[in-house]
């Protein structure tokens, strides 16, 4: 094992952080973290079972103690920011609290200790959750049947296209293109061209909107689909959106719905009422369950009374008080996921829902809108807003002032850390260079607000007088700035 | 509303900032006539108390694999996870923050990846693994794509029907029919001659499980040097990759692009998700990889830095000529699976993988010694083997359940030739209790 | 509140620690954490009910979301240095590792929700493991029986010492006063005077052990007991301790021995068959339940069966497969606690020593030993070894050869942090000017063995060669030197 | 063993560099005849796995509240633990440290007991709280201890019968008998007068339940006058520090030692612990504190820090002359508490004190309208009170069981004159339903 607790120089704790060598590092030949107890029944003799197929050495795993995996990850684990620990406004991606109560609810045994292959009958409280859970979603959403089974937002997407082009193709064409705004995020083209959809971007009028000229001029009956996202990635409304619905739908086509930013919603518009033939729901932002580093998240989708048919499957359907599974239809799309999706998810969102009601939603929504006007409010004429539109959610600021100074939104991004907070999402959406894009999140008040607000001041002032300050940082956290370029060249992906 | 920390103070001094008279006319950007007219129709919200009460009483509607002895697997392995590998996982600083994209404050995450990825590397003996995807079952489906397009104009994906059937299914959802060839299995194993009869120009790409559905362990050696020589991929699909910790890996028999389900390692079946989908494919074809990858780098001042790299295949920035669409994945799965294969080691692993074999070894016997049972394929198994009872499975299986015995799966299920046979698995969990009165309550079933 | 994320010049974190405001610094009017539900039944009118007796003012307690209070103690949390973060080598402490399984066993609901009026039938579970953890302790020690209830090793001493004055007020005389060794902890002698004794002190031997013919001299008829530690807390094993207890049972006394440092001792000495009368435990070292920042603890009591009579109530017995608990009895000296002491530390325990079964303990036992025989075979030479024989679980140095270069025992504890280790427990035993004890326990492998031996021998060399490095750490953690005699002059106790 | 991380090599290089031949060869400096001629006798260890599945098989030998109505409390009461309690109070930085000796590395754990000690302040509206006690029993116990030295020559403890039995008996096992003067209690209330009477020059204390035994909500003020005005101190017990969300706190009729239970705080009930010794005074009596208490200071840099102070008062440096033997103590019940009740805040203790008040004062009237019940006191109670049945109450309760209520405790366990009162006890978890439906098969096993 290398010297883990100090670096060469003997200084190697900053606070109470540690350089932490990996597991490979701190493995001991012979060492156990577990120990799996006397065999009841003989032991295979795996050469006679098995003959060639038997692993001839032990996979080269790391040997460790029990208190050494303790250690190791406890360590890693405070290298991270978290939203635990504080504010994190990545534009997007609606970093509220996660509520504990939804973890409990996760861990209870009685759902932990389900199979998926119980019959339907020994499962009953799985199912009527799922049932409710689509039933709430519908409702919130305005849209008539929900699949619950998604892994994520974009697996939601390819979810929904795949039921657009099972209706087309039930239509007669299939079709053969889709419409996207350029303001989309990547999911979008991406899950169209899994659908073997070609991707027609729209370009966004100068005021960030969508244009419906341009849609009007892209449409025709080879349009399987416009997808859009509103409010949109700058957090603005989308003004027109019936009537691009209209134009679509007129010429046959159907309409998507990017509900990643349903947060921006909930209690005011339900997107189906508006024309979104399909939406998907992300779990992991609108309801609160958390991000994990990356995953699980949960992408359920919905689809108007047209598109029912096409639902992946399972289903899950109530007959008096007694849920059933039906497996088989002969127009869905077939299954997306194998059992019943990221089920614990599920659960947490439920829960979430459950505790929040109708009026919790709607205000979690107000107080979503409250924060990210008044972050614009107080940056604005500190930061360059590329659309001075009124925003609902989020806001999208970019570097074109620091600019002026050398300094660019990346390093604006490193430098919150040495403030201690999380940096928005940066970069995106494409359509504005340089963009910062701040979502606050209902969950927070207004003195982190201020606090944050704060910091973003001070080194827009730190731009003026001292660019190289912050182009240099971060220089607090536990690294500096990491090179990203040699990460990439040198593919250096395991040990 | 415990979760909104406003007060009606801040509410009023932040509207006086943002120059709006009342929080309502911050909607005033939304056109009236989208407004909805009326409330969100599902009731008021409840305490915590009155959630945890409702909560329970949907839990009491279950019955759990602790009211029961479970011999259910098919996919989703129910294994003892140790405490710490719940206790570490559940540390908030794994459980809030978003993916990595900040690497400076996400070296704990990035770190844990790439362990993840070097001790699945490890196991599957591949080059690389990526650092998660949704599934198993979605894994396959995302590497049937990357098959074809490193086999650009081969489009024909070949499959054996000893693949597990949702993976099937949703291959076949994700895919469309087009193109998928469902080779028929023999006694429960490859049928090698007329999968090779198959191998033609078109072919993108063979795909096999290993160990298969059945739970045969099958040596894809030949198939996968026909598969290599006829210039198409080998796609290795694991279910339960515990199994590795005593058999061959997929790197052994040149597998290209080997898939797995993480489930086993450590996660809770919990009704079968979330999954862990494990992905792993040789050095030549990483760039044609899906999903996130975690690398080693430096920071400015040198030290050695972990980050998400190869980030240009990813949809954020190559949108629609993305190797796949994915973006959120599994990465709190892949973080308790590495803790808990940390927590296992090479010692561990071994031991349970043999102690999940022989506990389905001893089953198979015991099993196979009842009147009215016969084993209908007489390859070697790991931890899961087809019984055939002289009475349909359905009641059969009905009848164990009865008796607090969840006794397999009904075959007939998914094959129709198939509904008087039983998947039956075994892992640590299943004492030799259980498994002789599982015997003996089946021999009174079937007499 | 507070502008918790940076201070004035903006530059707050470290790493990710911040600086944290107190809760009532964050509180706002209005704010919750909590939400109670609607009730079921009419809300007492409390002015009827209690009249002048309702409080004027809702407590003043500190008003929070729960996004508030989880990020307020996430926050502080990661201030502390924990046994999970690294080497914790707190001599007399016992700092191993906690086993992950007993915390899992302790909060199953099987064993929360039980409480402790509940009929003896309907906790047949505690029952069963109170009644074995008894019957282990006693084969560990060789004791003949065994109490539970102790809160913690003190409280054990206490309800010890009650014992040895009923047996003596039994035979007609409690007597007047206790014999202990001033190398022993400081709660020995206050327990004993709590129980109305006199306490002297017999001073060590030059070898650090307990002199025989000291014991003699202070011996006579009044003396209730001698409380002997053993191994002591040099770590050395007192070789006359079966001299002592004769000489102390030749007039009538009783021997307790303070088992803090049975962890030297599993599977190779039962002090009850050494003379030992009466015995503590403290689960919170010997088997391994967490020590909490300071506590709970639990520290059972063990005797002979000439003092059993006496053993605090409850009692429980067996009766065929049947347990039961006895409230009453003429000679115990009474309840020392309410319900059955700290139960969970109970349950925490027996989890531990299930595991670990005779064979465990033993090993626990010999790895605790070779490795405070490691730490003292790399170390002395460099540090000054007040007592130069074996050691058993732990040894102590002193800062003698260090004090050349006006660097005390304080400093060098300090500079530890700053390579990342908890410094070992100092000034203690009072008997060795300037201690520094330490002991490892047996979950450390030797490479971190080695780590903390390369850093005390790396600053050994500091002091030699820049004394001032030392004397003002630590340097790198969240705090430097601490003001403690400030602390105690102004008594600031409270927000 | 998995806890064991040696490896026979690195075994061997340390016994090398020691300079010893093997392990055995460590424990010489012990001499033979005091080596254990036998093992310990308690047989093999097991793993994880088994352990676990011992452990369910004996939690399963437990009857648990959630399977019955419970009504129990008499000082161990029942309460809804938010999640974000138990999430946060596990975290491994709080349960793993030590005592915080080193404060530079302890600042977290330090800061929460300065919280803990404010919020216990303001609750009990006393000038200062310590770091915590084991127990409300030995708080109280060491309460009067504290009396006696404050007191110097006075002797005699002066308390009543409605002071929680196990109370009484601790102080009694721990002080001796000799000097302590129990009262008879008055239609469950303290008799004022005999009180008075005894009050003498010996008199150290009187220590007073708030609210009583019985659940009685009794006025402290007269009492505490005369306390005073005799020069002995007053002590003030209470088992439940919920009922002061509602009610006076004893700093308002001016205790001098206020004592309580904390186990409401956020711990679960667990067989009754462990517990939580809540221990409070006036600053004048500080230095005769026992425990530890944490306090405001700064570092070299001038930062505001926290660290144990006062401990002059403490055994490791007083020894026998210490205030107190307490070393180690209830830290993270200490802990768990301050996150309960910062959870809680001040509206959310007023409405949960309140809540539990009401179910109770619901209840009282609903039993108290049972044929055969009366109410034999009629004083005012917070949440739990006292019925008198027409039958013995040890009949009744085991009828009650029988219909899986847990009815309240049997109040001639201590009182020999009660051997048909039941204490019956309400907390936020008990609804109405509960309530209604003990009533009524009250009704049906008293008729
Ligand atoms: C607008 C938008 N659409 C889609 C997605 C994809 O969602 P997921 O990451 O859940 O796949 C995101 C995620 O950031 C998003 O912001
Ligand atoms: C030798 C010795 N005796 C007694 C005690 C007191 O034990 P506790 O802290 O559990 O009261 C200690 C604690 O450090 C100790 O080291």
């Amino acid at each position: 094992m290398t010297n883990r607790a100090h670096t060469p120089n003997g200084h190697g704790t900053e606070g109470l952080l540690y350089e932490e060598p990996t597991l490979f590092e701190q493995s001991a030949k012979g060492r156990k973290g577990i120990c799996l107890g006397k065999a009841d029944v003989p032991e295979m003799k795996m050469g006679e079972e098995f003959g060639s197929l038997v692993r001839d050495k032990a996979p080269d795993l790391p040997e460790l103690a029990e208190v050494d995996v303790v250690r190791h990850f406890t360590r890693l684990s405070i290298q991270n920011y978290s939203k635990d620990l504080g504010f994190y406004p990545l534009g997007s991606c609606t970093m509220k609290h996660n509520p504990r109560i939804a973890n409990k609810a996760a861990a209870m045994p009685g759902f932990t200790d389900t199979h998926p292959y119980q019959p339907a009958d020994s499962v009953q409280g799985n199912l009527e959750l799922c049932y409710e859970l689509e039933n709430m979603l519908a409702k919130i959403s305005g849209m008539d049947s929900v699949t619950l089974w998604p892994a994520a937002g974009s697996h939601g997407e390819l979810t929904g296209m795949l039921m657009i082009r099972a209706y087309h193709t039930s239509k007669g064409n299939p079709r053969s293109k889709v419409l996207i705004p350029d303001s989309a995020h990547g999911t979008n083209p991406a899950s169209a061209a899994i659908c073997h959809y070609k991707v027609q971007s729209i370009k966004s009028g100068p005021d960030g909107l969508l244009d419906p000229s341009a849609v009007e001029e892209a449409m025709d009956e080879e349009v399987a689909a416009i997808m859009i996202t509103n409010p949109n990635t700058l957090g603005i409304f989308e003004e027109n959106f019936k009537k691009v619905a209209d134009i679509v739908h007129s010429k046959g086509g159907l309409v998507y719905l990017d509900g990643a930013n349903l947060n921006a919603l909930m209690g005011y518009v339900k997107p189906g009422e508006i024309g979104a033939d399909v939406m998907h729901f992300n779990l992991h932002k609108t309801f609160g369950t958390p991000h994990g580093g990356g995953g699980p998240g949960a992408g359920p989708v919905g689809v108007v009374k047209e598109l029912s048919p096409f639902l992946p499957l399972p289903r899950i359907n109530k007959n008096e008080d007694h849920y059933n599974i039906s497996y088989n239809s002969d127009t869905s799309i077939g299954r997306i996921n194998t059992f019943f999706g990221n089920f614990a998810v599920l659960v947490r969102a439920y829960t979430y829902i459950r505790e929040l009601g109708a009026t919790g939603l709607k205000e979690a929504t107000e107080m979503a809108v409250l924060n990210a006007n008044y972050i614009r409010a107080r940056l604005s004429g500190t930061f360059n807003l590329p659309y001075d539109k009124p925003v609902l959610h989020e806001c999208v600021f970019n570097d074109k002032i620091q600019n002026e100074f050398g300094v660019k939104t990346l390093d604006i991004a490193k430098r919150l850390m040495d403030y201690g907070f999380h940096p928005p999402t940066v970069y995106f959406p494409l359509i504005v260079s340089g963009a910062i894009m701040i979502e606050p999140t209902e969950t927070e008040c207004k003195s982190i607000l201020d606090d944050f607000c704060d910091a973003m001041i001070a080194i827009a002032k730190e731009c003026e007088k001292d660019p190289d300050l912050v182009k240099t940082a971060p220089h607090h956290p536990f690294r500096r700035r990491i090179d990203e370029v040699k990460a990439a060249k040198e593919m250096c992906l395991k040990d | 509303m415990r979760y909104l920390p406003h007060t009606e103070d801040e509410i009023q001094q932040m509207l006086q900032t943002i120059g709006a008279t009342d929080v309502e006319s911050l909607f005033k950007s939304i056109p009236t006539e989208f407004r909805s007219k009326s409330n969100i129709d599902i009731g008021d919200g409840c305490s915590e108390l009155e959630l945890t009460e409702h909560l329970e009483e949907l839990t009491l509607r279950n019955s759990c694999s602790s009211d029961f002895a479970s011999f259910l697997g098919a996919g989703a392995y129910r294994h003892y996870i140790p405490a710490v590998v719940s206790e570490l996982a559940s540390r908030s600083e794994f459980v809030t923050p978003y993916t990595p994209y900040q690497p400076e404050i996400s070296q704990g995450t990035l770190q844990v990846l790439f362990e993840y990825q070097s001790m699945i590397a490890r196991l599957f003996g591949m080059d690389v693994s990526n650092a998660s995807h949704y599934s198993g079952a979605t894994a396959c489906a995302d590497a049937a794509l990357m098959a074809r397009r490193i086999g650009k104009k081969r489009h024909k994906i070949i499959l054996p029907d000893n693949l597990h059937p949702e993976y099937r299914e949703v291959l076949a959802t994700t895919l469309g029919v087009d193109g998928l060839t469902v080779i028929p299995s023999k006694d429960g194993c490859l049928d090698k001659s007329k999968i090779m009869k198959h191998l033609g120009e078109d072919v993108a790409a063979v795909i096999v499980q290993y160990p298969n559905f059945f739970g045969i362990v099958e040596d894809m050696s030949e198939i996968a040097t026909s598969t290599h020589n006829a210039g198409a991929l080998l796609i290795s699909v694991t279910p339960e990759p515990l199994s590795l910790g005593i058999l061959n890996h997929p790197g052994q028999w040149d597998a290209d692009i080997a898939v797995g389900e993480g489930l086993s390692f450590g996660l809770p079946v919990s009704f079968g998700g979330p999954t862990l989908g494990i992905f792993t494919t040789k050095n030549k074809f990483v760039r044609q990889m899906p999903g996130r990858i975690c690398g080693k780098t430096v920071d400015v001042d040198g030290k050695g830095s972990y980050t998400l790299t190869l980030s240009t295949r990813e949809q954020h920035i190559r949108r629609e000529r993305a190797t796949s669409n994915i973006c959120s994945n599994q990465a709190l799965c892949a973080t308790t699976a590495a803790i808990y294969l940390a927590s296992l080691g090479k010692q561990g692993i071994r031991e349970l993988s043999l102690r999940n074999a022989s506990n389905a070894a001893y089953a198979k016997r015991v099993l196979a010694s009842v009147n009215g049972v016969t084993l209908p394929f007489n390859s070697a198994t790991f931890n899961e083997f087809v019984i055939k009872t002289n009475k349909p499975a359905a009641d059969v299986i009905q009848a164990l359940e009865n008796e607090l015995i969840l006794g397999g799966v009904d075959l007939g299920r998914w094959f129709s030739n198939m509904n008087d046979h039983i998947l039956v698995c075994c892992t640590e969990l299943n004492s030799k209790k259980e498994i002789d009165s599982y015997a003996s309550i089946l021999t009174e079933i079937l007499s």
